[in-house]
């Protein structure tokens, strides 16, 4: 039973990415994706990993989702945007692309064909994750505050000089001298 | 509920898939924001593998290295989309191939 | 009085070097006092040297200083003094002296005095080496000395590029004579380990017997120098070319010393080339077939030095013959009365030229007899003694020459009379071009005036030669302990009768063809094959072209060919290489993030079929 | 202690000079040349102190009281490289040369007035230390050293000073040596380990590495590592082409340094390495080397006919001459040792006097155009009378050194090789023809008297005169020179047998 409900998921989740990748309006693919992230989260829960389900809703598909609707609200890409899009996916395009990844796709497939047969389906609660988190993991957790830390000024650094109103920005380093942009 | 018996090898395929998936998307779409989707698509599907490993294995390291990556995507995308902020603002579009001035 | 022997080369040397030092800043007279003087010194040593020598005439060596020395090649700075040395030395001092103290009249208006003098000082220091050097090195020493001056002299007056390269001509030629040469001393060290010339010849005569190889190719090595530097045959054009210099350095370079050299070098090795019988021979055909040659082209010569400078590659063919022919002593003899009598020659044209201003051909001049008396009388004795009219010193030389070349029994048996005939052409057609310059340049009527007339110091070495041209042939040299002892002549009454009245013939053609007129070979020369012989013979036979077309054009071209340096091309290649890989890489970055993801994904596909053909 | 005081004196010299322009632009010339001049005296002077029949001793490779001085300092213990200098006849000889014409060098640019002079003067003194390092070095990994210190100064003498193609021909000069350089390094590396692994000790030492067993193919394949490296610097044939374009660019000191001292390091480097070392590949390889040797002289001498370039002509002039060297040194008899020896010291001085001419005849003429000149001897004959002699020298007129080492050669040459001796003679002949092209294109022909030259200076001609004695002295009495290096032949004829000695039948003539 919960196989059938594994690969229910499953498809719904290479479709949700394969739809969230195609679309030319950037808000619907968004929304395909997260919808992806959702189905990723069942398949957690159904490998019995009940807590990293939790962690992808929340943090994946509710944090960093969110983000991108931001972005994407503020550049308020609207119907131009979409139209170039559009014009744009002629085969042409995304031909190369797709061959280079079905090539990869076989290769994997058959690497992993090859490999013994091992059965998930251990149940690992939130509180094993978190003994291990803190036992031998516990430099990983630093480090990663620490990624996270500089992700945080990082983000604060490149964002901040987005300064459309006010001119005179004195601390802007790339202020408006070069404004030669794209060659 | 406790862990369901599925074939590691399944999951590691859809794994593949999904990776595979957000690779061609990173490949073709010229829109940058696709891109960064595309590269959460390819995060995200590391993830699957690892936990599903750690299930397999009945250990917690899976778990704990999805939560790395977590930690990684969500670092990476603030930067990616404060970086999308100054391509928008300096290329006056989001089409990844105009910003080509590192070249040869 | 025989410890100072070194000082002979030495005088000559010290003055050349002081010249140089100074470079023109002595006063004239100072000069041609320190040139001049400083030959007639050494030539007065000599005559010292000589008379003590003559009391107890057995070969006298002194050693200065052991040159180098490495394993047991060890070449000696040493002298060795003998009769024939003795005779060379006399004669290239002596003569030298004339046609110095002739010089400073001759160069007066010239600039670059002090150069002059210090040229012809080396080069009579160098020919003095030459002559007395003990090994073959030192000789070579000599050799090549004599062979640098003469390049100086010949283009003395270096403003005209002509000048030049005649002088380049002369050194390139002889020095590949003197090359051939270079490789016969290396021969011989190798296989007879010493240079020493006396001791070289007796191991050469215990180790190798008569008719090797070995000696042979030795001795052609040897003769292919004396070749060079004697201007014969294959070797022969440079010195026509050489007349460019100034006319006493034709007299002593070109006629008394530095073409004799060759001959000495064949007669002092003599041991060498008695082992090589055919070699031998070949020496006495090579001058037998120049001095024809050489005849014949002087025949059809207008300039007065030209004339001289192939009769003296002709006299020159007499000597090499005397020497093929085993006639050692009268081969020497007749270099030394030719020296007088063509110094005599040489500075007559010199004082014509200089009294009328420069004139070379001899067609534009005439009449000369009555105005320039003193170089009437000169030519006139030094062409009869060229011609070897009989009781001149020419005739006391070439005659036994050409006796013995008649009575030669070496290799080929019965060639002794055709060489005999040979020499008899050569000596008829000597007399007809040596009357032929004497009647055009001194009959006839007047074209040009003399400006002036030869002072002292030139009519002085004049007179002398004159002297010595008439009677130098009467006194015997002393080389018999020098030289392998000859067979006594004992010619027919009609070889004899033959020998002295072929020049007087030959000077009545002269007479007809030149004075009276009478008998005109212009109907034989305008005709279309006689005027092209006469163009042929003038031009030496052609050789000249021949040697330009085979070897400077092919020489030249190749190097201008190769001016591009093509190993070169080799390097830029590889550089073009490099630059072209360069371009590529660098057009692979695009500088499109999506063209970078794409070729990782490249080099994920590679490396996993890579890794994966392993599972 | 003396010999590394031999280097290090050049070297703060250096400093020294480049310090002190900060007073005046006229003073480094003037401590440069004190410094040389103070080297060389220390030199002597100390070489009076070593007891006199050292001077005849061979110097065997053990005992270090058999050189004329040796000096030995652990360096890096690990690898036992040691910083270890000794000095035989050989390479007393040539660091006399080095000094002499170092000192000719800085005289011969007095008059010029190139910027940055204190730097430039460095730069000499630097190059100067690199070559009486390499003649010194006795540890392989120190003459690599050396081999590098030499060639830095040198390339920036031409980078910064040179005239109007002066980058290409630096940046040419310098990849060229630098790329032959690392195939030495390798084979010495290879060498290195090929004797640990023999002898199961490290070192670098030259006297260890002498007789390390390997089979021939490696020992070949080494061989022409070091051959390849000393036949570019010292032109051999077909690797020559480097030399006319850093000569053409070169300052005059430069040049002077380049073609008198900088290419007897490859000659030195032939005799001491690389026939030592590998004795059988050498002597197998010696008929290639010769046919090189050949090659390069008769190549050089018909391409300097036809070049129009003054500096051009002389550098192809020095591909000809060190083509007698190669020969010399792949005859591999006394004699044929000793006049390639002899060669390297009497080139060493009549092209350094010819570049000093020429140097001077662009600096008055502002061209190296042989077309431009001509009769140049009325305007300035102290010049033509000192450019004749040197040209003399070069076409190997008995009675200068010139021609006593081409003879020596040559005579060694006929013992071991015949036919080689005759095309190589051709060589004597060739050189007539180039030398004497070129005294007739620069000084005799018809002078132009528009052109205002001033003759020789006296400084000039001092230095001049210098090389005069020297060349007459070594023609005419070159026995000192030969006395010196006899014992150090005698050495390598202990490791590597001399080629039959005189009295081999020419059996090839027959």
């Amino acid at each position: 039973m919960e196989l059938v409900l594994f690969y229910i998921s499953s498809a719904v989740a290479l479709f949700a990415t394969v739809f969230a990748l195609t679309r030319s309006n950037a808000a619907h693919a968004l929304i395909y994706l997260i919808v992806s992230l959702l189905a990723v989260a069942v398949i957690f829960f159904l490998l019995g990993a009940p807590f990293a389900a939790a962690l992808e809703i929340v943090i994946y598909a509710g944090a960093i989702m969110v983000l991108f609707v931001f972005v994407i609200m503020m550049l308020n890409l609207g119907e131009e945007g979409e139209e170039r899009e559009r014009q744009r996916m002629h085969p042409a395009v995304w031909i190369g692309p797709a061959l280079l990844s079905a090539i990869l796709l076989v290769e994997m497939i058959i690497v992993l064909s090859k490999m013994s047969d091992q059965q998930t389906g251990a149940l690992i609660t939130a509180k094993q994750v978190g003994i291990s988190l803190f036992g031998p993991y516990v430099l990983a957790v630093e480090i990663a505050s620490m990624l996270l830390l500089a992700g945080l000024v990082g983000a604060y650094h490149v964002g901040r000089r987005f300064r459309l109103s006010e001119p005179d920005d004195q601390s802007a380093v790339v202020s408006g001298d070069d404004k030669q942009g794209g060659d | 509920m406790e862990g369901v018996v599925i074939p590691l090898n399944h999951v590691l395929i859809v794994a593949a898939l999904l990776f595979v998936t957000g690779l061609a998307g990173l490949m073709f779409r010229r829109n940058v924001i696709f891109i960064l989707m595309a590269l959460e698509v390819m995060l995200n599907s590391a993830g699957l593998a690892f936990v599903a490993a750690g299930t397999a294995w009945a250990e917690a390291d899976g778990q704990v290295i999805f939560m790395l990556i977590l930690a990684v995507a969500a670092a990476e995308v603030s930067v990616g989309l404060g970086l999308v902020l100054q391509i928008q603002r300096r290329f006056k579009t989001l089409d990844m191939d105009q910003a080509r001035r590192l070249h040869g | 009085m025989l410890q100072t022997v070194w000082l002979i080369p030495l005088l000559p040397f010290l003055s050349a070097v002081l010249l140089m030092v100074t470079a023109g800043r002595m006063p004239r007279p100072l000069v041609a006092m320190l040139g001049a003087g400083s030959v007639g010194l050494s030539a007065v040593v000599v005559l010292l040297f000589g008379m003590q020598f003559m009391q107890a005439p057995e070969p006298y060596t002194l050693t200065l200083w052991s040159w180098m020395r490495v394993g047991d090649f060890a070449p000696q700075f040493s002298f060795y003094i003998d009769q024939l040395t003795l005779v060379m030395m006399a004669v290239i001092t002596g003569v030298g002296f004339l046609i110095h103290l002739y010089s400073t009249e001759f160069m007066e208006e010239d600039s670059d005095y002090s150069r002059y003098f210090a040229y012809m000082n080396m080069f009579v220091a160098a020919m003095l080496i030459l002559v007395m050097a003990d090994n073959l090195l030192l000789l070579f020493l000599g050799w090549e000395g004599v062979g640098v001056c003469s390049y100086l002299l010949v283009g003395f007056w270096y403003k005209d590029p002509a000048n030049g390269a005649a002088s380049r001509k002369a050194f390139v030629v002889t020095r590949v004579g003197d090359t051939a040469m270079a490789l016969g001393l290396l021969l011989l060290f190798t296989e007879l380990g010493t240079l020493q010339i006396q001791p070289m010849l007796d191991a050469a005569n215990n180790t190798w017997v008569s008719g090797d190889t070995l000696p042979a190719l030795a001795a052609l090595l040897l003769l292919g120098g004396a070749v060079g530097k004697s201007a014969q045959l294959p070797l022969h054009t440079w010195l026509p070319d050489a007349m460019a210099g100034p006319t006493p350095v034709s007299a002593l370079i070109h006629a008394a010393t530095m073409v004799t050299a060759g001959v000495y070098l064949i007669a002092r090795t003599h041991g060498l080339f008695l082992l090589a019988p055919d070699v031998l021979l070949l020496v006495a055909l090579i001058g037998l077939v120049t001095l024809l040659l050489a005849a014949f082209t002087a025949l059809n010569q207008h300039d007065i030095k030209r004339i001289l400078a192939y009769s003296t590659i002709s006299q020159i063919g007499y000597m090499f013959l005397a020497l093929g022919v085993g006639a050692w002593s009268s081969g020497i003899f007749h270099l030394m009365t030719h020296a007088f009598f063509k110094a005599l020659l040489f500075l007559g044209a010199g004082a014509v030229i200089h009294c009328l201003h420069h004139e070379h051909n001899i067609f534009k001049m005439g009449g000369l007899r009555s105005r320039l008396p003193v170089a009437f009388w000169s030519f006139l004795i030094g062409s009869a003694a060229l011609a070897a009219l009989p009781f001149t010193s020419g005739f006391f030389s070439k005659d036994p020459i050409l006796i013995s070349a008649f009575e030669y029994h070496g290799s080929i048996a019965g060639i002794g009379p055709w060489l005999w005939v040979g020499g008899l052409l050569g000596a008829l057609l000597t007399a007809i071009y040596s009357f032929r310059l004497v009647f055009i340049v001194f009959f006839g009527e007047a074209n040009t005036e003399p400006d002036r007339q030869p002072g002292w110091r030139m009519a002085g070495p004049l007179t002398l030669l004159c002297v010595l041209s008439l009677f130098g042939g009467w006194f015997a040299l002393p080389l018999a302990s020098v030289f392998p002892a000859e067979s006594a002549h004992h010619p027919s009454m009609l070889i004899e009768g033959i020998s002295i009245s072929i020049p007087l013939l030959g000077v009545l053609v002269a007479w007809l063809v030149y004075y009276q007129r009478k008998v005109s070979v212009s109907r034989f020369t305008d005709s279309p094959t006689g005027n092209s012989l006469r163009q042929y013979w003038h031009s030496g036979w052609a050789m000249d072209d021949l040697y330009d077309n085979l070897l400077v054009k092919p020489f030249v071209g190749v190097s201008t060919l190769l001016r591009g340096e093509p190993v070169d091309k080799v390097y830029n290649g590889i550089v073009g290489v490099c630059q072209l890989v360069h371009r590529g890489l660098s057009e692979s970055q695009t500088g499109k993030m999506r063209w970078y993801a794409t070729s990782m994904v490249f080099g994920l596909i590679a490396l996993i079929t890579f890794l994966g053909w392993g599972i | 202690m003396i010999l590394p005081n031999l280097i290090l004196v050049l070297l703060v010299g250096g400093a020294l000079a480049w310090w002190s322009e900060r007073f005046d632009s006229s003073w480094p010339r003037l401590v440069a040349l004190l410094v040389v001049l103070a080297d060389l005296s220390y030199l002597l002077s100390s070489l009076t102190t070593v007891p006199l029949e050292n001077f005849a001793l061979v110097p065997v490779a053990a005992d270090p009281a058999s050189w004329l001085m040796s000096y030995q300092l652990n360096w890096i213990p690990r690898f036992g490289i040691r910083f270890e200098l000794a000095m035989d006849g050989l390479s007393l000889v040539l660091i006399v040369l080095t000094l002499v014409l170092g000192a000719i060098a800085i005289v011969s640019s007095w008059t010029e007035d190139n910027q940055r002079q204190g730097f430039f003067q460095a730069n000499i003194l630097w190059t100067l230390a690199g070559v009486v390092g390499v003649f010194l070095a006795m540890d392989l990994f120190l003459f690599f050293l050396f081999w590098e210190v030499m060639l830095v100064p040198m390339y920036l003498l031409i980078a910064i000073w040179g005239h109007e193609g002066k980058a290409h021909a630096s940046m040419k000069f310098f990849i060229f040596t630098q790329f032959s350089g690392l195939l030495m390094l390798v084979a010495i590396v290879v060498l290195a380990i090929l004797q640990q692994q023999a002898s199961g000790i490290w070192s670098f030492s030259y006297f260890d590495l002498l007789n390390t067993s390997m089979d021939s193919t490696v020992a070949g394949w080494l061989m022409l590592g070091f051959f390849i490296a000393f036949v570019v610097k010292l032109p051999g044939f077909p690797f020559h082409t480097w030399l006319p374009d850093a000569h053409t660019q070169a300052p005059t000191a430069g040049s002077v340094i380049l073609a008198g001292i900088l290419l007897k390091t490859g000659a030195y480097g032939l005799i001491r390495f690389t026939v030592p070392l590998f004795p059988e590949a050498a002597l197998e390889f010696a008929p290639i080397a010769m046919m090189l040797g050949v090659a390069g002289i008769i190549y050089g001498a018909v391409l300097a006919f036809g070049q129009s370039d003054f500096k051009r002509l002389v550098a192809y002039s020095s591909v000809s001459h060190m083509g007698f060297v190669l020969l010399g040194v792949f005859a591999w008899n006394a004699l044929a040792l000793q006049g390639a020896v002899m060669q390297m010291v009497a080139h060493g001085f009549s092209t350094a006097a010819l570049f000093m001419i020429a140097g001077a005849l662009q600096q008055r003429m502002h061209t190296r155009d042989m077309n431009q000149m001509g009769g140049l001897w009325q305007q300035m004959p102290r010049m033509g009378a000192v450019a004749l002699f040197f040209v003399l020298a070069s076409l190997g007129m008995p009675g200068l050194g010139n021609f006593v080492a081409e003879f020596l050669v040559l005579l060694g040459l006929f013992q071991v090789n015949p036919w080689m001796t005759v095309v190589a003679a051709l060589g004597l002949i060739t050189a007539a023809i180039y030398s004497l092209i070129m005294m007739q294109r620069a000084f005799y022909g018809k002078p132009d008297d528009s052109r205002r030259l001033t003759d020789f200076g006296s400084l000039e001609m001092t230095a001049m005169a210098v090389m005069i004695i020297a060349l007459v002295w070594l023609g005419m009495y070159p026995q000192p020179v030969l006395d010196l290096v006899q014992p150090v032949i005698d050495s390598l004829a202990v490791e590597v047998p001399l080629v039959a000695e005189r009295g081999v039948s020419v059996g090839a003539v027959q």
